[in-house]
């Protein structure tokens, strides 16, 4: 009896799932919220592609208090803290604010990449007053009325890694575009597992804006620049280490010789993809492409495990959004401009309307690793 | 383990092997013992009498070892001793037999039997076959063919499980054995096989103290009776040089004439009419009717499902098939709720599990069954329901500082009223009790039994479960006995004797274990 | 025995056996059940590599579950343990990156485990304070300290020699053997010693234990101990099978334990319930967890068929306690 | 009135009072030093805007409270708040329902999750955690595939009232919180109700031996937990103007931490709404004032964390000094 209602009920799940299966592998990847996708050229000259010129779409803060050139304090509150990768720009900011000398930068967020506790954090530094804050949203739309409520208090508010609703925000640091992204990645994989390899994915969750957007951008690359590759599949493995090596390793297992390539869509995805590859004894035979900071990657170059890691430098995006911050507070960077400067990154273009772009992403290969540590 | 006994037998000294002087144990708040002596020779049974709250639990759980006295001693073989653990108690030849079933549901017979001594195989580890085989000596010895060591005690009855207990107790070779009311849920039947191991224990040395409020018992089985009151000594008797009446003014300090006071009210129409009720396992179609003004007593064996009957009739295990009338009109009650709101009420067996909500006031415990018609839309007339509950407390004379007291705090007959009006607060027509004065003292004993002959004299039927024949014959008009799940016979007053009653539970060769 | 005859059709197991054997058989039916409807939509399922990966990337939730199971069945719960499992493995990873001796970056784990659970055992045990209540307070006290203690910085650069998962026994990989042997020996010692027993006896009815010279109080502070203890053991396995430690707290990796636990048959209630059941339980929602990528079910759909399945699980395994209740009332 | 209920509830009612009143001079005396570090903190503006973000672990601490009082527990709330707030933004932008309607949908299958449970646990008899340990990967399983982990956005003005608008000042979210907080109180210190959830806690035996509807109440708790978690997506997709399915995530033990820092004993049969009232407000106003005294977020957790341990250990050995 208990057998028999444990299988039925088995069963039916199986069915249940088999038939949600099936629908989802007809739906297409849009990036959980339903923008377009705007694929590049397949090309190289994808950055030839001019951005049109966009009127400046950001919001302006009230009356904020003329700091031009006097110290300023900012806090910075990333999606979440303790991973390396926002250990990394927030790294970037006190470098920055070194330079400077005329900037304070506290960096402070959830443990867990929650919305609402990120909402809680920027609240409370509205209420203790600083005079910007620099953020990287858990989710573009649920961030928008703290932030509202900031550039109302007069505080500057500056975007970077992970965007905003444009009017909640002023300027936004773009590390790099997503189609810019998908374009990257696609390229990468294509090179080494051939124009017909099939691949899939581990990624963070599904709800995570950069990743699903990057993920969207690469299926549109794809379709039109590498039509033969396969998609297999992709999966879900949070921010977590054991369970995105567990999820690689599933993948590898189910598809064998079938698969010639894993995507990692996280610093923490890649370096556990590449584990399961190296344990699986696939080296070589699997490709590991994705975004990851240097440290986790260095064994798996070294063993030549992975060949390329695209990634921007984090370090220079939190730098680059601490001297747009200054920029802005001393005037130098109003709606409409076309460029900023910003230290050591020189001047950054300013892209559709209120975003300032990084520069294209950077590839770590097994030569220039080691110059970075973080 | 006879060998053990009988070596002791042999080496036993002059001094008596348990003895307590002037022992002094005060709470927050009461002062539970004050100079009591208490002494229990080799080979006796010594019973201990006394009403709820004079303190014969305290003592028993001073000599086990689970309190310590704040003055006073024991000596065990004349030479003082200091218990600070049950453990260092059992060392020292005390093993204790308590009310309250303390076993543990999902382990086997045997375990329970050897939790905290199992038999050890080398390596520290449990020899199980061991202990089975001891379990299985300790049956014998109690002559229980129906408990298996392998049974997980979760699925025994009551009766059972006190047995377990007292197999546990056994499996200590005591020397001392304490019996807190061991009778209390065991059936005619078993006090008797009860009584025969109790002599095998004498034969062999082993000193008993022996707690009941059931005074033939205590002729049966005692040597000597000390009776305490308030904390305090009050006599100590050869059994054989004193009676009742003399016990029982000892106890309660007054003289009770008549214990079981069933006056004579006019019997008026069927209240309660079932037929062919049926509710597996233990109900097995079942008729009978109890009338306005009429108590019936239910006798029967533990495990013969009078329980089970009356919580049949009461909803918590509604009727798979059969019907009931109540006041002639055809009901299907298929929850407490129902019962209740047709006029039925449930005095239960187990006071402290099913009667009572232990840490609830005095005050709430009183309307909780009543809550229905001391609210209006829902809210509480908390006024009306601190008269109803004081009204309570005098009505029944329970005995507590205010209605704000925690129940669970007063003394078990005390608990019993307040079980009992909870219930009468809502003019029952149908008034089922299930072992009514089971382990309270005499004069509330006498009380509730008064009690019961006012309702009747009121015009309630009333239907009463009782494991103590004398109660059954005492205060019924009528008495149905059951036996394995079915209604085997019935007398009347008149025709009602114990033997014509007792023969009828027995069913000859038949024991409750083979049921089903 | 007329009684048993009924109870147990001639079966020569004894009441504890014949509850643990089939509750586990429940279990194992419904690995090797899934396993082989997996198999035969997708053969690839049955791979020795690929049931080995399941077990090895799963181990120190098993691990962990033993601890848990003891924990429970004392009638006591613990939140803390995934954030103390990240703890333990960041103090290890550290130390064998300071260059500490690789035993002692494996030793300590185990000793912080039992010290910081014993600490909270005490507390349950004799300050009287509910678990939940302080394993709740533990959890944050972890999981805020580690990150404020690392900042989350990743520890990379492990020596070789530190990757105890990575070595096997006899050809049996190392969370594996822990895995087999950490059950095994927690499942004979609380089968047949006399304090395992007395787990079982606080969980069940502690006055009563207390009454048979058990003392709930040490055994409850004991059982903490052991269960950090194996905390650290999983902490172990855990940090020592990837090139990275996060040295952040695991997400949720607690209530993935407690499931463990309780869908192995150990229930909430104190009292009953094996190690052995609450290991298979880790390794069925390993399965499932994997078996849901072999048959192709929608990323999207995976938490809730595990969710469902889980509660099949678990409502199967009570209504089975049920009827074995049932059947020692007819007696 | 949250006073009468400390004063008049049932069990041991000196201690009781002593324990609330213990946890709220604790507050005071916490705040009291909180403002002193910062001219911020102790500002009504602050307080009342605090207000937005107790309320929706508030919402569910009532039931949680009814629920722990029986002696159970619901570890699903997260879960189904994320479920509610999809199924509101997919209702409304998928189904097309009006919004309105929407609303009342989401809530509808709140009631139904917590049905759900309530019902598996009174008729399987699944003890409460068990079973929503179980539905707790259930229902966030179902939100996200019933999403495919899609977000809805761009809801109507009108929408965002409850949770960004205010009356005459005062967050529109704290004023239903405050009229439920009240509603909760008294349905547990005045009415047949209340009086049988103390009942099942302290002995489920022996309240239905007294002809209580004991599994009718639990169906009930349970569900009003339910009820409540979708009332808090209602509000938190208000408040965060978008709907995702991993809403709520590790609401639970936020719920649950209140709760018992109210002095609700998880074993049942005692607590107040007001005290949890108190714990609510006490985890919120430390992080708070914490966050404002410029400590981090990860030390404050620490001291959240120590803070719970602490004045329950403070109040239980207070109880028993009294029993």
């Amino acid at each position: 009896m208990r057998a028999s209602l444990l299988t039925s009920t088995a069963a039916a799940m199986f069915a249940l799932s088999f038939a949600a299966g099936g629908a989802s592998a007809a739906s297409k990847w849009d990036g959980a919220d339903d923008l377009p996708t705007s694929p590049l050229a397949c090309d190289a000259s994808a950055a030839a592609a001019p951005a049109a010129a966009k009127p400046y779409d950001g919001g302006q803060p009230t009356n904020p208090p003329d700091k031009a050139g006097k110290e300023i304090t900012l806090v910075d509150v990333p999606k979440l803290i303790g991973i390396g990768y926002f250990n990394a720009t927030s790294k970037g900011m006190q470098d920055a604010a070194k330079e400077l000398g005329n900037v304070k930068v506290t960096t402070d967020g959830p443990t867990e990449a929650k919305i609402d506790e990120q909402i809680k954090f920027i609240d409370n530094y509205i209420t203790r007053g600083v005079d910007g804050v620099l953020f990287a949203a858990n989710d573009p739309v649920a961030i928008a009325p703290v932030l509202k409520k900031a550039l109302s208090k007069g505080i500057h508010v500056v975007g970077y890694d992970a965007n905003s609703t444009p009017d909640a925000r002023e300027w936004f640091v773009n590390q790099a575009e997503f189609n810019g992204i998908g374009k990257g990645m696609m390229d990468s994989m294509a090179k080494e597992i051939g124009e017909d390899g099939s691949f899939a994915i581990v990624t963070s969750t599904f709800t995570t804006p950069n990743q699903a957007r990057w993920i969207a951008e690469m299926q549109a690359y794809a379709e039109k620049c590498h039509p033969k590759m396969k998609w297999l599949e992709t999966v879900e493995a949070q921010e977590d280490n054991n369970l995105s090596f567990n999820q690689a390793t599933t993948l590898i297992n189910k598809y064998g010789d079938k698969l010639k390539g894993l995507f990692g869509m996280t610093s923490v995805a890649t370096p556990a993809s590449a584990e399961a590859v190296t344990k699986a004894g696939q080296c070589g035979k699997i490709a590991v492409v994705g975004l990851a900071t240097p440290n986790a990657m260095k064994p798996y170059l070294k063993t030549d495990c992975v060949k390329s890691v695209v990634l921007w430098n984090p370090i220079d995006l939190g730098y680059a959004a601490t001297y747009v911050m200054r920029a802005v507070v001393d005037g130098k960077l109003k709606p409409g401009a076309t460029s900023v400067e910003a230290g050591k990154l020189g001047k950054l273009n300013v892209v559709n309307g209120s975003e300032i772009l990084l520069g294209p992403p950077f590839i770590y290969t097994k030569a220039n690793i080691d110059k970075f540590d973080f | 383990m006879s060998a053990a006994w009988g070596t002791d037998a042999a080496a036993a000294p002059a001094a008596p092997p348990l003895e307590v002087r002037d022992i002094e144990k005060t709470f927050p708040g009461v002062r539970a013992l004050s100079g009591v002596s208490f002494d229990v020779r080799a080979g006796e049974v010594h019973a201990l009498l006394g009403e709820n709250g004079a303190g014969k639990s305290t003592l028993i759980k001073i000599i086990s070892g689970v309190y310590e006295p704040d003055g006073g001693s024991i000596l065990v073989d004349g030479r003082s001793v200091r218990f600070s653990s049950p453990d260092d108690a059992r060392r020292a030849g005390v093993a204790t037999i308590y009310q309250e079933l303390l076993l543990f549901p999902e382990l086997t017979v045997a375990e329970n039997i050897f939790l905290g001594h199992a038999p050890l195989a080398g390596a520290g580890r449990i020899d199980w076959r061991a202990m089975r085989a001891e379990a299985e000596r300790l049956l014998a010895a109690l002559e229980i063919d129906d408990l298996s060591p392998d049974q997980i005690v979760s699925a025994l009855t009551v009766g059972n499980r006190q047995r377990v207990e007292i197999l546990r107790a056994l499996s200590h070779d005591a020397r001392i054995l304490i019996m807190d009311e061991p009778t209390a849920a065991l059936t005619e039947s078993d006090v008797t096989r009860l009584f025969d191991v109790v002599r095998r224990l004498k034969r062999r040395g082993v000193g008993v103290v022996y707690i009941s409020h059931r005074l033939d018992e205590i002729f049966a089985i005692a040597d000597r009776v000390t009776v305490l009151r308030d904390g305090a000594f009050v006599g100590a008797r050869e059994v054989a040089a004193t009676n009742a009446a003399e016990l029982v003014q000892m106890m309660v300090g007054r003289r009770i004439d008549n214990l079981f006071p069933k006056t004579k009210a006019p019997i008026g129409a069927p209240v309660l009419e079932a037929r062919d009720l049926v509710r597996r396992p233990l109900t097995k179609g079942v008729s009978l009717v109890v009338r306005a003004g009429e108590i019936v007593g239910l006798a029967g064996l533990v495990g013969s499902g009078r329980s089970e009957l009356a919580q049949t009739l009461f909803g918590i295990t509604p009727s798979e098939s059969g019907d009931v009338r109540l006041n002639g009109e055809s009901v299907r009650i298929d929850s407490p709720e129902t019962a209740r709101a047709k006029g039925v009420a449930y005095v239960p067996e187990d006071r402290g599990v099913q009667g009572l909500v232990r840490p609830m006031s005095v005050l709430h415990n009183f309307s909780l069954a009543a809550l229905g018609g001391l609210s209006r839309a829902g809210f509480i007339d908390r006024a009306s329901e601190r008269r109803m509950a004081e009204q309570g407390v005098a009505r029944f004379s329970v005995k507590t500082s205010s209605v704000d007291e925690i129940a669970g705090r007063l003394s078990g007959g005390n608990q019993q009223k307040i079980v009992l009006g909870k219930w009468l607060a809502n003019n029952p027509k149908l008034l089922i009790l299930d072992e009514p004065t089971r382990g309270i003292d005499v004069g509330a004993k006498a009380e509730i039994h008064r009690l019961m002959s006012e309702l009747a004299a009121e015009g309630v039927a009333i239907l009463m479960i009782s494991s103590e024949l004398p109660e059954v014959l005492g205060m019924s008009d009528r008495v149905l006995v059951m036996r394995e799940g079915r209604l085997v016979a019935e007398f009347d007053r008149a025709q009602a004797t114990s033997e014509a009653v007792g023969a009828a539970m027995m069913g000859g060769t038949s024991s409750p274990g083979k049921a089903a | 025995m007329s009684a048993t005859a009924v109870a147990s059709p001639a079966s020569p197991l004894s009441g504890a056996w014949r509850r643990l054997a089939s509750q586990e058989a429940l279990l194992a039916v419904a690995i090797v059940g899934l396993a082989i409807v997996v198999g035969l939509i997708n053969p690839r399922f049955l791979a020795t590599r690929n049931l080995a990966d399941i077990l090895l990337g799963n181990a120190y939730i098993a691990v962990a579950a033993v601890g848990m199971s003891m924990v429970i069945i004392s009638g006591n719960i613990d939140i803390s343990v995934g954030a103390l499992i990240g703890v333990l493995a960041t103090v290890s990873g550290s130390l064998a990156v300071a260059g500490a001796p690789i035993l002692v970056s494996w030793l300590v784990p185990l000793v912080l485990g039992v010290a910081v659970m014993a600490a909270q055992g005490a507390i349950v045990a004799y300050l009287r304070i509910p678990a939940i209540v302080v394993t709740l307070g533990m959890l944050s006290i972890l999981k805020g300290g580690l990150i404020s203690v690392t900042g989350g910085k990743w520890i990379t650069d492990l020596p070789q020699n530190f990757h105890l998962a990575d070595l096997s026994l006899f050809g049996v990989p190392m969370p594996v053997v822990i895995m087999v042997l950490a059950t095994a020996l927690a499942a004979l010692w609380m089968r047949h010693s006399p304090r395992g027993r007395a787990i079982y006896a606080t969980g069940g009815n502690p006055e009563a234990a207390r009454l048979c010279g058990v003392n709930p109080q040490r055994t409850v502070l004991m059982v903490f101990a052991l269960h950090g203890l194996f905390a650290g053991l999983a902490s172990l396995v855990y940090a020592t099978q990837l090139r990275v430690i996060q040295s952040t707290t695991p997400q949720g990796l607690e209530l993935t334990i407690i499931t463990a636990a309780v869908v192995g048959g150990v229930s909430i209630l104190g009292g009953v319930g094996t190690v052995v059941g609450s290991t298979l339980a880790a390794v069925l929602i390993a399965e499932i967890t994997s078996a849901l990528v072999f048959i192709n079910v929608s990323p999207y759909w995976t938490d809730a068929v595990r969710g469902a399945l889980i509660l099949a699980t678990v409502i199967a395994d009570i209504l089975r306690r049920q009827r074995r209740a049932a059947r020692g009332w007819k007696r | 009135m949250s006073a009468a209920i400390a004063a008049e509830a049932w069990r041991a009612p000196r201690w009781l009072k002593r324990h609330e009143t213990l946890l709220a001079i604790i507050l005071v005396i916490a705040l009291i030093a909180l403002g002193a570090f910062n001219d911020r903190f102790l500002t009504v503006e602050n307080l009342l805007d605090q207000g937005r973000f107790i309320t929706e672990t508030g919402l569910i601490a009532l039931p949680m409270t009814f629920i722990i009082i029986t002696g159970g527990i619901d570890l699903s709330v997260g879960a189904i708040v994320g479920l509610c707030a999809v199924m509101l933004g997919y209702s409304w932008k998928t189904f097309g329902f009006p919004l309105p309607l929407a609303i009342v949908f989401a809530l509808f299958v709140g009631a139904l999750a917590g049905f759900v449970n309530g019902f598996i646990i009174t008729r399987v008899r699944v003890p409460p955690l068990i079973m929503t340990i179980a539905t707790l990967a259930l229902y966030r399983g179902l939100a996200e595939g019933v999403s495919q982990a899609h977000s809805v956005r761009g809801y109507p003005d009108w929408f965002y009232f409850l949770g960004q608008g205010s009356v005459f000042g005062v967050p529109a979210q704290l004023l239903l919180l405050v009229v439920l907080i009240v509603v909760a109180g008294v349905a547990l210190d005045r009415t047949t109700f209340g009086r049988a959830l103390y009942a099942i806690g302290a002995n489920e035996t022996a309240a239905r031996f007294s002809a209580l509807p004991v599994d009718r109440v639990k169906l009930i708790v349970y569900t009003l937990s339910g009820l409540a978690s979708g009332l808090a997506a209602w509000v938190l997709v208000s408040r965060v103007t978008t709907t995702r399915m991993d809403m709520g995530t590790g609401y639970e033990l936020d719920v649950i931490a209140a709760v018992v820092l109210g002095g609700t004993s998880i074993f049942g049969g005692s607590g107040t709404i007001w005290g949890t009232v108190i714990g609510l407000v006490m985890i919120q106003l430390l992080k708070n004032g914490l966050a404002l005294t410029g400590v981090k977020g990860d030390a404050t957790i620490v001291v959240i964390g120590v803070a719970l341990i602490l004045s329950v250990l403070i109040a239980s050995s207070l109880q028993r000094r009294r029993d």
